[in-house]
């Protein structure tokens, strides 16, 4: 019971450990014994751990920044996206398909744009979402994309979503869980054209 | 599929079957044959099964949806009285003949074991008892999920 | 050298329920490291014995599960029976092990 | 063989209304999964490792013929029956916080004379090497079956060290923005593909988290810690690799069995 009570001490804030440094002290000290302890290995630099001011607000705000500090930092996001010179967005949804399932790359052992195994980037999305109905063992973390485009329509106002999504999911929800996949150059234009093409073309599964 | 099995492995009976029926350590030699073989079909007849009859009395006990395909439980139990050996083939294994288990005088015919299971697949038993041999399956599916790390 | 084994053997009844696990890579021949396969290495025959008379007899493939496990059980068994279990390699190695049959716990 | 999960139940799925229908079979897979889990964990080859593990403890080895029984993991001396429940824990003589294996690891270097970079060369098993500490420190968890979690907050590095070790858990950083919580922080039953992810913050859930380690995965066949697990999540978050047994991973192993206090602990485990 006792222990309990401790836990919960310690647990309900930084309260205990921090009041002289202040919470963001406390973060501040956490990055410093991270950035002691860790080593680069492959393309995992050591600059992965410096944080951008996207991930210095969510972490400060704990994923739930006032709506002006959101707004602005989203405006920043939105404003860096590089939308495809061809004025294209849509690509082959059968090789987005392919890339929605694949989660591997940007890692250890990973190469610059390619897995260990030498295929480029995965994009993990049956990870987190629901998306073409073959595949049921699809994570639930991210919303159902199933019907994507049918249920919002195929306007280009609808594909250009998609695609900026993809590219650059904090110009449109700061904290989203989502990852950056263009802004981090994990994923090139044209697998995020494919992936575009999964959610929107009228022929993919996705809108059957 | 048994049954297109029985009618090719039937004239073995006489020549192989005798080598089962000892009570231990019937399978002197470890039956490189059999456990080469490629199809469960061809693997009873390397071990010279034949004409087993379907039996209730085997019990089965296996995951219908196994977690790890590296790992998956199988219990066998033979309510045959006389069962002197039970006989696994995991049938979509690569090689099929999975192990065969003999019974002297007071063990009980039963065996848990764990296998590795590559794709869903029926797991089926043979139970050889009284000179016959008796067989019974389960399916068993096997899942890998997980993250793409 | 082989690990040793773990090996329980506890009676229910008159019937002694013996659990094996044996250390044993059970290489199937597939798996590649660093590029190269690893060759073929697994048990092949399993035997047990109550009181040094046979009563359970094993040949098995590589398609046994890695750090292999075991059950079966032994009627007409004893508190302080001994079970004795060994184990036989496609390379050759072998390993013995004994325990005591405990009674009902 | 990947995503071939759940495959079976395509059929089942397409007849149905499918996001019911996978719902309900979801909780069967899942039944399955914990019938067959439990069949499993009554004979798991974790054991093998705890044998060994004693072995490496009692006897006599290294540079100075020591053995560990003179190791202190916080109760004393040698003593090593409920330890790894009640740790992580400050130890004056390091003045740090370490988490079971990270003192292990101590021990080996103060009492046998082992060199750190040896130890930290290839700290994880393979299909073909268990490292000597995986092996202790199943034994040492062992020790600590059917007890509570129960790790001190007493001392204040160790109230420092559950704050230190939250702020670790919701570090959002690399390439993907991911913290430790972007998926084990999460309220709400959410899964990756099929995987449940129990939410560590909760501490109705936070158990899942040290449950069952050390563990004895399916996959590959091997022994694994905490250690491994924990290093495993940051490649996982694409983040750099932290050092085997740095104060980062007790401090993280902190917050995390601070948690999960009050629950008992089923020693080590099986896992996929």
């Amino acid at each position: 019971m006792k222990l309990k009570t401790l836990a919960l001490l310690a647990g309900g804030a930084t309260v205990l450990a921090s009041c002289a440094t202040g919470p963001g002290g406390t973060h501040r000290e956490a990055v410093r014994l991270m950035q002691r302890d860790f080593k680069p290995v492959g393309i995992a630099t050591m600059d992965r751990l410096k944080q951008d001011e996207v991930q210095a607000a969510c972490n400060q705000y704990s994923n739930n920044p006032p709506p002006d500090v959101a707004a602005t930092l989203q405006k920043k996001q939105l404003a860096g996206i590089k939308w495809p010179a061809d004025g294209k967005l849509l690509g082959n949804w059968k090789e987005g398909e392919k890339i929605a399932q694949r989660g591997r790359g940007m890692a250890w052992n990973d190469k610059p744009g390619k897995t260990s195994r030498g295929e480029s980037n995965g994009g993990s999305c049956y990870n987190c979402h629901q998306i073409g109905p073959a595949t049921t063992s699809f994570g639930t973390i991210g919303t159902s994309l199933y019907q994507f485009g049918k249920a919002r329509g195929y306007s280009e106002g609808v594909q250009r979503y998609a695609y900026g999504k993809i590219y650059n999911a904090k110009a449109y929800n700061l904290c989203s869980q989502m990852p950056r996949f263009g802004h981090s150059n994990s994923l090139t234009e044209q697998q995020m054209k494919d992936l575009t093409a999964l959610l929107m073309d009228p022929a993919s599964p996705v809108n059957q | 599929m048994i049954q297109t099995r029985r009618t090719i492995t039937l004239g073995l009976v006489a020549a192989l079957g005798a080598v089962l029926l000892n009570p231990v350590r019937a399978l002197a030699a470890w039956n490189d044959g059999a456990f080469k073989a490629r199809s469960t079909m061809d693997g009873m007849k390397a071990l010279g099964i034949s004409n087993p009859q379907d039996s209730s009395d085997i019990v089965i006990r296996a995951p219908e949806i196994a977690e790890n395909g590296a790992v998956v439980p199988i219990d066998v139990t033979s309510n045959i009285p006389g069962t002197t050996s039970i006989s696994v083939f995991i049938e979509k294994n690569p090689f099929p003949y999975t192990g065969s288990f003999e019974f002297a005088a007071g063990a009980v015919p039963f065996v848990h074991l764990r296998a590795k299971v590559g794709e869903s697949t029926p797991v089926r038993v043979v139970v050889a008892a009284g000179g016959k041999f008796y067989t019974a399956a389960k399916d068993v599916k096997v899942t890998i999920g997980g993250c793409g790390g | 050298m082989a690990d040793p084994m773990k090996i329980r053997a506890t009676l229910q009844g008159d019937v002694a329920d013996v659990r094996v696990l044996m250390a044993h890579p059970m290489e199937t021949g597939q798996r590649k490291q660093a590029g190269k396969v690893v060759p073929l290495h697994f048990i092949q025959t399993i035997t047990a014995t109550l009181n040094g008379k046979q009563v359970f007899a094993a040949d098995i493939s590589q398609a046994i599960s890695r750090n292999p496990v075991f059950a079966f059980k032994v009627k007409g068994a004893k508190a302080g029976d001994k079970i004795a279990i060994t184990w036989k390699d496609n390379t050759g190695d072998t390993r013995s092990d004994e325990t005591t049959v405990r009674g009902d716990s | 063989m990947r995503h071939a999960l759940m495959v079976g139940l395509a059929a089942a799925l397409a007849a149905a209304p499918w996001l019911t229908a996978s719902a309900q079979t979801e909780d069967e897979v899942n039944a399955e999964f914990e019938k067959f889990r439990a069949v499993l964990e009554q004979d798991n080859p974790a054991e093998l490792w705890e044998v060994k593990g004693e072995q490496l403890w009692k006897t006599p080895r290294g540079p100075k013929k020591a053995s560990l029984e003179k190791c202190d993991l916080g109760l004393g001396p040698g003593v090593v029956k409920g330890a790894y429940a009640q740790m992580p824990r400050y130890f004056a003589d390091v003045d740090r916080v370490m988490d079971a294996e990270a003192r292990i690891v101590h021990c080996m270097i103060t009492l046998q004379g082992y060199q750190y970079a040896d130890l930290a060369k290839a700290p994880f098993s393979s299909a073909t090497r268990t490292p000597d500490p995986v092996s202790i420190v199943t034994y040492v968890a062992a020790q600590s079956e059917g007890m509570k979690f129960a790790p001190p907050q007493s001392h204040p590095k160790e109230r420092e060290a559950y704050a230190l070790g939250k702020e670790i858990f919701n570090f959002r950083g690399g390439p993907w923005d991911f913290a430790c919580a972007s998926c084990h922080g999460l309220e709400g039953k959410k899964r990756i593909r099929t995987q449940l992810l129990p939410n560590f913050a909760d501490p109705a859930t936070a158990i899942a988290a040290v449950q069952a380690w050390p563990g004895y995965r399916m996959t590959g066949g091997v022994m694994h810690s905490l250690q491994w697990r924990l290093t495993d999540c940051f490649r996982q978050q694409r983040l750099p690799k932290p050092d085997y047994t740095s104060e980062t991973l007790s401090l993280l192993m902190t917050y995390l069995t601070v948690n999960a206090s009050g629950q008992t602990y089923k020693g080590p485990g099986i896992k996929r």
